[in-house]
Formats: C-alpha cells, structure tokens, sequence
C-alpha cells in the first residue's frame, strides 16, 4: 500500500430520503470517502433533502433507515451535518429554538444535525476540494 | 483536469442526458448512477452519441451496484467501465470538478 | 360496490419510490376484493425485468413483489409493446409470464373502459 | 341560473407541497369543485403528498402557506383529510397514537388529518363519480 | 363519456407528454397545467402532433393561470383554450376518467 | 479564500421549487463575497422572461428576483443560446439585458474554468 493524499470534500444533498435514491448515493459517497481517509468537511441538506434530518421516521424494520445511518455516521466520524433554515422552515423540519420562534407544538430535527444558512453552503464550497450535489 | 459529469435520470424519460452530452468535451468524464444508468442499454436515447464521444475520448462509466439492482447487465453497450463507490471518489478527485445533471 | 380500476405505473424502479408505492395500491386493492388491472408503460416495464439485485442499493426487490401479483389475485397485467421495444427487452425476460401485449391503440381503448384510473 | 347535478369527487395528492406545484392545484381543484356545491368525499396524501399534513411548517408570511390552506378548508367544509400510514411512517410524519407505538420524541400531524390505510385510497375510489390524481 | 389527460410536465425535459399523445383518441380532451403548459409553445416537442390531434377532434386545454404565472401569453399555439379551476371541475365532468400524466 | 463558482440553473419556474431555491444560493454567495455565475440552460432559460405574473399561483415572482442580480454583484450572467432558440425566446424577451450568450462549445469551455459548480 502507498499512501493516499487526503482531500476535502463537502457534499451538498438536495432530494429526500426514501422518495429518491439520490440521498442513499450521497451518504455511499460520504461512507467511501471517509474510509479511503479523505475528509468529510460538511454535508449540506437543502430543498427537500431538509428531510433527512427528521428524528420522527419509523421505516418498516426490514427496510434501510437512512435517516438513522446518517446519524451513526455523523456520530462516528464526527461529521458536520447542516440544514437550510430557509427550506427547512417551509418542510416543517425544526429545531428546538425555531419550534420556540415560530411557536410551533414540537420539533424533530434529530441532534446530530444543526441548522444554519446557505453561507454554510458557501463557505464549504469555498474551502473544500471538491463539493458534490446530489440530488 | 476536467469535468466529471454525472447523470441520474432515465434518458428514455429526461432530457437530461442529451443537455450533459451537448457540452461534454473530449477530455471529461461521463458516470451514470441511479436512474441514469438506463443510458447503459444500447437502444437508449443517447446511445449512439454516447458511442461516439467514447470514440473521441471521453470515458463513460456507471455505478455497477445501481447496475446490478436494476438486471442490467446483459444489456450494457461497449466501453462502458463499470466502478464501484471508491472509483466514484477516486473520479472525483482526477477531475477538476463535477458537473450533476439532474 | 364494485368498479373497474386500472393501474397505470410508468415510472423506473429504484431511482424513485413512486413505482415501489404504486405497487403497494394495486395490492391494496385486491385485498378490498376490487377489479384492479395494471398497465406498465414506458420506463415502467423496466419495474418487470428479471434478476434486479437491490440490496445493492439497499432497497426491497420490486420483480419480487411484482411475480406475486398472481397470488393477490391481479390477474389483469398489460405491458405497452412499444415501451419494451423501445428498451429492448424480450418478454421472456420479464417475471410475469401471464400479461397482455398492447399497442398505443388498445391502451386508448383499455382506458376508455375503467372506471377509475390510477396514475403513476 | 340552472341548477347543477352534485357529484362526488375524491382527489389523490402525491406530491410535497412547496417543493411541487401539484399539491395546490390539488387544492385548488378541491376549492374549486366545493364552491360550485359539489362534494369532496376524501382527500388521500400519499408518498411525498403526506408532508402536506405537518404542523410545523413556518414559510415567511409574505409567501402562501398550503398546509395551513387544507386546515382551513378543512375546518370550512368538513373534509375528510387522510394521510397513508405506510407513506407517512418512513418520511417522518406522525401522530400522537404513532409517535407513541414507534417511541418517537413528539408528533407532528395537524389535527384536521387523520392516518389510516390504503384502504381509504381504495374506498375513496369506489365511492367516488372521480378520483383526481395530483402528482 | 372518454378520457381527460392531464399533463403537468415540461415536453421540453420529460417525454410525458409524448406518452399522453400516443395513446389519446379522437374523442379524448387533454389539459395542460404547471409546468406542462410549456406544451402550449409553437415550437415545443410534440407541438406539431397536437395539432394534428386537434384537427381529428382532440380538445386541448391549459389553464390559464399557469399560462399567466410563466408570461406565455403571447406565445401560444392555435387551437388551445385556455380554462379556469372551474371548467377544468367540469371538465372532469363531461369526460368518463382522469389520466394524469406525470 | 475565493473560489471561481457557477450555478448552472436548468429547471423550468413554479412547478418545482428548484429555480427559485437555486437563485437563494447564487444570492448568498454574493453576501459572501464570492465570484460567482450564473448559466441558464434547458428550461431554466423560462425564468428569464418578462411578464410573469406568478401571484396567480400564489407564488412569489422569480423573474423579477432575476432582475435584480446585478444589485447583488452578480454580473457573469450567462444563458445558452440554443435553449433559447429551441423555445422561440428572443433576448427582448427577457428581465436581464447584461449576458452572455453561449453556445454548447462554450459551455463546455466556461464549465471547465471553474473551482466548483452548484447543479441544479
């Protein structure tokens, strides 16, 4: 084995989980590209993709819970999972604090996910090597 | 150092495919995944452009997974390298950045 | 209450849920004991091909599903013949061996005599 | 003016609202129909169609807000709002009764919808003169 | 009593509205709306065929809102009435079923 | 840091949220400072017409968001003449006066310039 120049990546996701494979491509993406070493700087979610960051999904046992394995990988390698507030707000994904705002009777953004703006966007487009759409 | 293209709409349904192939050049790289590997079957709209940026350079690949899951593969044209997750990221990064066609 | 229901399933499997959740009605309403037919068209005839291997891509298997279709009692399966030309697929290749070929004519036709239609 | 034969029409609504324009044509169709004295017998929300029964979506209020637009119409003509169970269950929208059995931290089904089955899809289509797909 | 189409996707990046033309009779309507009013462009794909369906009896509608809300007004094709939500309820009336093509 | 970027916005207006919610980023990225484009191609080149009146669909106007990009800074607007064409749009047509026209070879080449590219 030689060794591998390790890069940065960012990835940005655009469509749901479950209603399109597009995110299940993101998160192979994202699980490849660490394990070669490379580094994971962010995964943005935006437009619909804002719905992989809910904690209320209860998929069929049988079937592949992405939200869940979005979350493991965010737990073991320390990843930066970021939502649009913008497009969260209109999909009826919230945190805590924007439940309180909009006086809203719950949230169910799950805890491994923060929301921020688009300047997340930027700026991990900005500092990344490579940044990846999917959607 | 080019553009890494890739496409994940059925060209039998989008127009997707052919918007990647008109700006494609002859130093890019094209990769099929999801739905967009229905551009693999050598009736598919596309195919013969497809064949001939092939012949003018360009390296044309798909996902094998989404591939395998769709029953595929004795319908593949030629020249068509089929790569898993890690050759995507290797792709990725052999290209100067990546062009998604929705 | 009974009437005359088509299924019309157009969509690729696996790139989107909507085949897998179309399926999903058709059983549905075979198990309210309604006459429930389905028409695959365009790139949904791709949704018939044998030897799909999902758990590639970590999704249940639709040919699967859709061999079963007999057992819940859907015997009405029609395939539009231009869309399997047009992607080169042999009826032998597909997982139901008892479905009826239509061309653009028939279908107009078969829609003309459901009374409702299904849409995906 | 005449009068008008009262039909009954159930619509089927597949698509997010937001993300998708046809889930208000859907209720627009629905308005409409209603104002000209017809009868919705059901309006089903099915695959992406079930995020149009959140309670937690905030757009900017310069912007229409569609699941608030199905609460009140809704609440203006008694209309039977049905989300599938098996479409809402894996995109993360639940009720009180669902959060509950899958152990979810909180619900967020407006209170005009109820979960059910495709049974009610099915039903809707027998008992209705038409079933209108918005997709 | 035949069938209503409706066709809500651009002809321009779906081939929607060529599988809704295909199988449309003579005695069949067909509605644009969203997005599918893009059909309603002289030039559009499939514009040509529409035409020919509309000289052998095809009824073709848009509504007209969604006509309005992309500034299509002045590019119209012959022969395409354009409806409110109230004649497209109607509309659904006067025809046997729905298709909806997406 | 800057990074040379180009949105590349290919989604007719209104019937998804895609064009509006890809102009929100092209915005952002100027608050930030960033050199970035803009290309319309495909149907994106419908967002360019004038006299949208979208409120009839309850939805804000995206053509007149367009029209004010050269107050954000954003001035490398670029917009493929063969969509154009293919759907009889002259450039009078359209809420942005400053752009460039492109053809497909010149795409290809404009793509190949960039750090990063924003799909949509």
């Amino acid at each position: 084995m030689g060794f591998i120049l390790i890069m940065i990546f960012s990835l940005a996701v655009y469509a749901a989980p479950y209603s399109s494979q597009a995110s299940h491509s993101a998160y192979q993406f994202a699980l490849a590209a660490l394990l070669q070493g490379h580094s994971v700087h962010r995964v943005f979610f935006y437009q619909d993709g804002v719905h992989n960051a809910t904690n209320l999904a209860a998929p069929p046992q049988d079937e592949f819970n992405l939200q869940e394995a979005w979350q493991r990988l965010a737990n073991d390698h320390k990843l930066d999972l970021v939502v649009c507030v913008a497009a969260a707000l209109r999909r009826g994904i919230l945190d805590e604090a924007e439940a309180k705002r909009y006086d809203k009777p719950s949230h169910n953004l799950a805890s491994e996910f923060t929301i921020s703006g688009l300047g997340q966007l930027v700026e991990a487009a900005v500092v990344s090597d490579r940044l990846i759409s999917f959607g | 150092m080019s553009i890494l293209h890739t496409v994940n709409k059925s060209p039998f349904a989008h127009n997707t495919l052919f918007s990647c192939l008109k700006v494609c050049t002859e130093r890019d790289g094209i990769l099929l995944l999801e739905d967009g590997v229905f551009g693999t079957i050598t009736s598919a709209p596309g195919a013969d452009e497809l064949q001939l940026l092939i012949q003018r350079g360009v390296k044309v690949f798909a996902l094998i997974n989404d591939i395998k899951a769709r029953g595929l593969e004795e319908k593949l044209a030629p020249n068509i390298e089929l790569i898993d997750y890690n050759t995507f990221v290797q792709l990725t990064l052999d290209h100067r950045c990546v062009q998604s066609w929705y | 209450m009974n009437k005359k229901m088509l299924l019309i399933s157009r969509q690729a499997p696996y790139g989107k849920s909507t085949a897998r959740e179309a399926i999903d009605i058709a059983l549905a309403a075979s198990v309210y004991d309604q006459d429930i037919g389905i028409l695959f068209m365009d790139d949904g005839v791709f949704q018939l091909l044998k030897s799909q291997k999902s758990q590639n891509i970590d999704q249940k298997n639709i040919s699967s599903i859709l061999s079963a279709l007999a057992l819940y009692g859907i015997e009405n399966i029609y395939v539009h013949q231009e869309s399997l030309d047009a992607r080169t697929i042999r009826t032998d290749e597909l997982v139901v061996d008892d479905l009826q070929l239509l061309n653009n004519k028939d279908i107009g036709h078969l829609l003309n005599q459901q009374d409702q239609l299904l849409s995906f």
